[in-house]
């Protein structure tokens, strides 16, 4: 138990636990020595750059790009409309589902970011201390008598379908402003969240495709999941970037010989597409382990209860398949939250691209080193807590253990 | 169905029947779907094709419809023009100059993806096993510095590292001007220089004797293999054929007249020159790669140890066997057939990920499509070839890696 | 076993013939008579593409325009403002005015070097003002046009000033830092054939690179290497620790772009650019436009500005916009000496004497007649 | 197995003077929890030992520090002669003479019947590999399975598995056989197939400590017999007094539950 270490009572059991872990044999006593030395040197470097010879104004000085871009500061008021909304939203699913509330905590601690970061603002504080209280509010809303007892179930469905509703009119109330000003890690989370999500469904889809019996389906669902699987993300974006607006632009666009009006894309929406490709692919791998991992026999046991294909996939199958890869999911989540990062070459200003606009400021030029450790920081802060979460709720559903 | 007796209601009824025949129904709907699927891709490239035709550019100028057989003739049409701009960093002594085509350009870029996914996957293996196995560590400073390492590199994108390497680490190397100077090896952040060794005349030769002495190694190994299976003595084959091997070269490498000669680099005219070089570049992109992937092959290889049921190992130091041949014996076998399967992803991976070379002054296959992309404006052929090229290099790697898993029947152990 | 490789290999195969014949569905399609494509031609309606780009952007109410988001004096994002600002976006503002009457109305796409003319080509943007040179190749072969030029450059080569360059000639086997995609890549490869070009995808990369003095020349368009001289950081030395040599080893003509099969719309581009040319020469200014208006002192500064002289009748030349287009553009950025002052003179390049000047002062700023 | 052994056969005289294990004040923790309380036992040459005790009893503990798979923290082990210690030397000889069969059978899953059995021959005892294979399909003979050598372990019953792991113990010619648990992992009529190779073997004169739950075995092979729980021992005599005129409370508690 290394939790047992931290918990060391006197001295004398932290003697002992010292040298059971740290000194135990010269080989391991010199490994121990060897390791203070390196872990100095590295705590040492860390901590002067970061005390003394960074300056950290490039950073204090640039909040609004780093957080929203370009969005304009009056118009922020949407974004926390959002905010609130997710957040009372995931107060009152974490009323509703005890088992998936690590994620919900998780969520909130990141939204929290900007107020741990930046104390400094007070609005800013302000304003995120009111999504504690939605958050807040929302829970409460759950936990009355009456939704979490007698009308539990229905309030589950209602709750489901809010979320769901959510993103449309997120992106809705964001879309006041033009995508062209999205940036940071607004940008960033818009891709991620949205893409992942318009991905569930056809990932969905192009995994049943791949266990399907009907082989011109199977051909085609194989052809498209290996095919985006085989090349890098980045080739992925360049033709949505490129031939999307070829392929579907708003002048040429013709169905059975009848022109239509094509779809005039901006760059987010390109982007956006090219993610959902991507993601859709990986999405339907991890759903077919989860298929996988349905016994057979409940299938057959469906069957043998008359149940047509279509309840036994929606009512049988995919429940247990789809609970089966919820971690699988969490990790796909956060590997596309750092694979955003590529809408770099598209020159979108998601975190990373705010980054280098800042170090490309005449007062911040060559602060690249800050200004990447500061993004870095939000990087892993968001993904190293989602994949703790997904572990915690991995081990709430019981999922993986035999 | 033998009802049919040419009624009109029974005909209907056959009809209807055929229609609720599973097989019928099969076919229609995989034939709809086929349809709808090459209508939709039909769409999408002819009006692709439309709009590059209103701009004069074609869809995919490689081939050339023709009448007769075989259709199409691959005419390469724009790849063969000049180029007109130098990538300087090559693979392979592949040469490369300005004034060969696009196609020379694109290839060169190609063989520079191979070069840093290959030494990639090496490197990040060596590391990833090593951090992995840390994490095993009794040591609780080793086994959570190691934790520590994974997930840091891993949650932090590779993007953001690759920069982070390149301009934090490569390029605050001493400077031209100032040279970190080590009699073998010169730094600076131009180049990171070791001295190599260039052919001189009898290297031909000595390849020969090192072919010889490859073959005496084999026979070594098989003579004292034999010989251990005969007395149960310990007969270290694989020592017997190294040293087989080694003195075979040596004395040929004597007798040959020392066919190798020293390159030792040197700084001339604020240029690192001879020796073996490594690009800043290079190196970040290398660094990125190997450090990134080895997080996740780490995470793989404490996974298929962890999978080993502990009972092994004890079962293995109950009988007697030391340390070494616990591991070489029995976990080892075990666990690599655990691993590769999830290595072989990480592997694919990198491959893919070496693409991001684009963000430093390195010319991989795809930095050089890109640039291909802006200098012809043949954006549509240009992905797809890119495409085709990574696919081609997903399914090589797959292909390897699934013959060694094959290979590792169980009881070769 | 085998049956592992046998699909992803049959998969790959197919992927590939489906490619090639897709491309030859598409050349077909091409050459062809009656294919849906055609139809879409034949039809012809008018929003789609009789009138081209312009019907676009009015149905739009917004021009969207390529530019550049890090070249200081051209196109960079203002830090305090958040906002694109430059010589280019000025232009971006100018067409937006000619066409919607707004300087607002323009969405900005930054665009690296790489991925401009494929954005024109594309259509995902209206005009590309970007630092783009204009070559034959091109003009003729890649589906674009070049409007009348707005800012004539040539490539130079910056060197730090301790390294002691004199000449171009010596640094005939360095290392030399450019941006990939560009014309100035192509260039340093014809005129230093022995250099290492050490190609970036952007300008800060690279300054970092030269910084650190991993290149030991930085070549680019001269109005570039000047923007980044005038903000070079003074921890590296400042603006004085770098020195542009003297010689200009290309001619880069720089101008906004279209796509090559809407003459209309590239004409609206041109002459908004032309009129801008025009006002400075006949001395028609943002402040004094009005003025202008009120009272055009002769013909062609009335035929310009879409007035009546003396009574007479409104010039409309037929570019499908307003014949007045051009009050709101002068009255919005001004004439080209304006927003050749507020931009680029800040950033080091003084205009009197080199080719940027106006005609009547020496240079080749000329505008045809507007008539 | 040598002339003298194999003559033992009545079970008052077959049991030798000697100590060949001596265990004093053993103790034990993991972490926090001390699973052996001072543990004194010594076992005589020849002598089958029976250990009983409810789960968690310290029983599987005090055997598996006997060829040090667990490390004990306090007291002395001392194994024909041999102190146990850090010393890797001693560690080596003592696990080489002590064989082991667990609950779990632990087979090598990657190696065939044969290779499991040969494994340590080779590689410890360096035998020659036609010998080591004699060495293997005698013992297997013994154990009933001859004609499973060239399978592997997956391939096998619970009960067949679990006599191969006993030829692999056996095959390095100890001196101590070790039963931890050996038959709880089997289905019931696998159980006799693996006691009846026990059997025989304690009538060769095998020195054996035997974990186990099986009262006929217990009663019929058993010299002598050990009550453990909670990491002491509780009550220490034959057969005969356990099974007829238990002590403790807690003995006659636990056999009244098992039996």
């Amino acid at each position: 138990m290394t939790v047992a270490g931290f918990q060391i009572p006197d001295r004398r059991v932290a003697w002992r636990w010292a040298r059971e872990n740290l000194f135990d044999g010269s080989w391991n006593t010199a490994l121990t020595v060897g390791m203070v030395v390196l872990i100095g040197v590295a705590l040492y470097g860390v901590g002067n750059f970061v005390f003394a010879s960074a300056e950290w104004e490039a950073i204090t000085a640039n909040r609004k790009l780093f957080f929203i871009g370009a969005y304009p500061r009056d118009e922020a008021w949407r974004i926390w409309a959002v905010i609130y909304v997710l957040a009372g939203l995931g107060g009152l699913s974490w009323a509703l589902w005890s088992r998936i509330s690590p994620l919900l905590a998780i969520g909130g601690a990141i939204a929290m970011i900007p107020v741990f970061v930046f104390m400094a603002h007070g609005e800013v504080a302000l304003l995120t201390l009111g999504s504690l209280a939605a958050f807040g509010g929302g829970y409460a809303f759950g936990k009355t008598p009456a939704l979490s007892g007698r009308y539990r179930n229905t309030a589950r469905t209602v709750a489901v379908f809010l979320w769901i509703a959510s993103l449309p009119f997120s992106w809705v109330l964001l879309d006041g402003v033009p995508t062209r000003l999205w940036g940071g890690l607004l940008l960033t989370m818009v891709l991620t969240v949205f893409g992942i999500t318009i991905a569930f469904p056809f990932g969905v889809l192009l995994a049943l495709g791949r266990a399907s019996t009907f082989p011109v389906i199977r051909l085609f669902c194989v052809g498209f999941i290996e095919i985006v699987r085989g090349v890098p993300l980045i080739t992925i974006l360049f033709m949505a970037f490129f031939l999307l607006p070829l392929a579907i632009g708003p002048e040429r666009t013709i169905l059975f010989g009848i022109p239509v009006t094509g779809v005039d894309t901006a760059t987010v929406q390109r982007a956006l597409a090219g993610i959902v490709i991507f993601a859709a692919a990986y999405l339907a791998e991890i759903v077919r382990g989860g298929l996988q991992a349905v016994p057979r026999g409940q299938t057959e046991a469906a069957k043998a209860l008359g149940l047509n294909t279509f309840h036994i996939l929606g009512f049988i199958v995919l429940p247990q398949a789809l609970r089966a890869v919820i971690p699988a999911l969490v990790g796909q989540f956060i590997s596309l939250f750092k694979d955003t990062s590529l809408v770099l070459v598209l020159a979108l200003t998601d975190l990373l691209g705010a980054a280098r606009q800042v170090s490309a400021q005449p007062d911040f030029i060559g602060r690249q080193a800050e200004t990447l450790l500061f993004i870095a920081l939000i990087y892993w802060i968001v993904a190293f807590n989602m994949s703790r979460a997904s572990q915690q709720i991995e081990k709430n559903l019981g999922v993986g253990e035999r | 169905m033998a009802a049919a007796q040419g009624s009109s209601a029974s005909e209907l009824r056959r009809i209807l029947t055929l229609w609720r025949n599973v097989r019928v129904q099969r076919f229609v709907g995989q034939t709809v779907f086929a349809a709808i699927v090459i209508y939709v891709g039909y769409l999408l490239i002819s009006n692709m094709s439309g709009r590059l035709d209103q701009i004069g550019l074609s869809l995919f100028p490689f081939v050339d419809t023709t009448g007769s057989f075989p259709f199409i003739s691959v005419s390469g049409d724009f790849l063969n023009q000049r180029a007109g701009f130098d990538i300087v960093e090559t693979s392979f002594g592949y040469d490369y100059g300005p004034n060969d085509s696009y196609r020379d350009a694109y290839f060169t870029g190609f063989l520079n993806t191979i070069r840093v996914s290959g030494m990639g996957i090496v490197f990040a293996t060596i590391i990833g096993v090593f951090i992995g196995v840390s994490r095993q560590s009794k040591n609780w400073l080793v086994s959570h510095a190691a934790l520590a390492y994974v997930e840091t590199f891993r949650n932090v994108p590779l993007l953001l590292q690759l920069i982070f390497w390149y301009v934090a680490i490569y390029l605050k190397l001493p400077r031209i001007s100032n040279p970190l100077d080590l009699d073998i090896a010169i730094v600076t952040n131009k180049a990171i220089a070791l001295p190599f060794v260039s052919p001189e005349s009898g290297f031909g030769i000595w390849m020969i004797v090192l072919l010889a002495g490859a073959a005496a190694g084999a026979a070594a190994y098989v003579v004292r293999s034999r010989r251990q299976d005969a007395t149960g003595l310990p007969s270290h084959p694989g020592w017997w054929a190294l040293g087989a091997f080694g003195a075979i070269g040596l004395i040929g490498f004597l007798a040959t007249g020392l066919p190798l000669e020293t390159d030792t680099p040197s700084i001339a005219n604020r240029q690192v020159i001879g020796g073996l070089q490594m690009t800043p570049e290079f190196g970040a992109l290398l660094t990125g790669l190997t450090l990134y992937t080895a997080a996740f092959i780490a995470e793989n290889v404490r996974g298929s140890i962890q999978a080993i049921p502990k009972g092994q190992t004890e079962a293995a130091a109950a009988l007697g066997l030391g340390s070494f041949q616990r591991m070489r014996y029995v976990i080892l076998p075990q666990t690599l057939r655990i691993l590769i399967p999830p290595t072989t992803n990480q592997y694919l991976n990198l491959t893919k990920n070496s693409s991001l070379a684009f963000v430093l002054a390195f010319k991989d296959v795809f930095g050089t499509g890109s640039v291909i992309i802006t200098q012809t404006g043949q954006a549509v052929p240009i992905i797809a070839l890119l495409m085709i090229t990574y696919l081609s290099l997903s399914l090589f790697i797959s292909l390897v890696m699934n013959t060694i898993n094959s290979r590792l029947k169980w009881e070769n152990a | 076993m085998l049956k592992r490789y046998i699909i992803p290999s049959a998969l790959w195969l197919m992927a590939t013939i489906f490619i090639v014949i897709a491309a030859c569905g598409g050349d077909d399609d091409a050459d062809g008579t009656a294919t849906p494509t055609d139809t879409g031609d034949g039809t012809g309606t008018p929003a789609q593409t009789g009138e081209g780009l312009l019907a676009t952007v009015l149905d739009r109410g917004e021009l969207i325009c390529g530019v550049n988001d890090s070249v200081p004096g051209f196109g960079f994002v203002d830090p305090d403002t958040s906002e694109n600002t430059g010589f280019d976006v000025d232009y971006c503002k100018a067409i937006a005015l000619a066409v919607l009457g707004d300087a607002d109305a323009v969405q900005y796409v930054p665009l690296t070097a790489d991925a401009r003319l494929p954005a024109v080509q594309t259509g995902q943007v209206d005009v590309l003002i970007r630092n783009t040179t204009m070559t034959v190749s091109r003009d003729a072969g890649s589906g674009l046009s070049f409007a009348t030029t707005t800012y004539y450059d040539g490539q130079g080569l910056m060197v730090r000033a301790a390294d002691g360059y004199t000449s171009i000639d010596d640094l005939a086997t360095a290392t030399i830092c450019t941006l990939q995609g560009t014309t100035t890549e192509l260039n340093l490869t014809d005129r230093l054939p022995d250099s290492e070009p050490l190609p970036f995808v952007d300008n800060d990369t690279l300054q970092a690179a030269f910084i650190e003095e991993r290149c030991d020349g930085w070549t680019s368009d001269r109005s570039q290497l000047a923007a980044r001289q005038s903000a070079y950081p003074e921890s590296a030395g400042g603006p004085s620790a770098l020195v542009v040599l003297d010689e200009v080893f290309s001619k880069e003509p720089l101008g906004p772009v279209t796509i090559d099969n809407d003459s209309q719309w590239f004409d609206i581009v041109n002459w908004t650019v032309i009129g801008t040319i025009l006002a400075e020469e006949r001395g028609v200014t943002s402040a004094n436009v009005d003025d202008f208006i009120a009272d055009p002192v002769n013909p062609e500064i009335a035929r310009m500005l879409g007035v009546s002289f003396e009574g007479g009748d409104i010039f409309d030349a037929g570019l499908g916009v307003p014949p007045d287009f051009l009050q709101d553009v002068i009255r919005g950025v001004g004439n080209y000496g304006e927003i050749y002052e507020r931009n680029i003179t800040p950033i080091g390049l003084e205009r009197a004497g080199t080719v940027n000047a106006l005609w009547i002062e020496g240079g080749l700023i000329y505008s045809p007649p507007w008539r | 197995m040598t002339q003298d052994q194999m003559s033992g056969r009545d079970g008052e005289k077959r049991v030798g003077t000697r100590n060949i294990i001596e265990a004093r004040d053993v103790e034990k923790w993991f972490g926090d929890f001390q699973a052996l309380r001072g543990i004194t036992m010594s076992v005589k040459e020849r002598e089958v030992v029976v250990i009983m005790g409810p789960s968690g009893s310290g029983k599987s503990t005090f055997i598996r520090t006997i060829n040090r798979l667990e490390e004990h923290d306090k007291g002395t082990i001392i194994v024909d002669g041999v102190e146990l210690n850090n010393d890797l030397k001693n560690l080596e000889k003592i696990r080489s003479e002590v064989g082991m069969v667990f609950q779990q059978f632990n087979l090598f899953p990657h190696l065939t019947v044969e290779r499991n059995i040969t494994l340590a021959l080779s590689h410890v005892r360096h035998f020659k590999k036609a010998d080591a294979h004699d060495m293997a399909m005698r013992l297997l003979e013994r154990v009933g399975i001859p004609e499973q050598v060239d399978k592997y372990p997956a391939q096998l019953s619970g009960g067949q598995q679990q006599r191969v792991a006993i030829a692999r113990a056996l095959a390095m010619q100890p001196k101590i056989m070790l039963f931890d648990e050996p038959t709880s992992a089997l289905d019931p009529e696998m159980i006799h197939e693996v006691l009846d190779v026990m059997r025989e073997l304690a009538e060769t004169g095998m020195t054996m400590i035997v974990v186990t739950h099986e009262m006929g075995f217990a009663r019929e092979a058993a010299d002598r017999f050990f009550f453990f729980d909670e990491g002491v021992i509780v009550e220490e005599g034959t057969p005969e007094h356990f099974f007829t005129n238990p002590q403790e409370e807690r003995t006659k508690l636990f056999l009244s539950q098992i039996l």
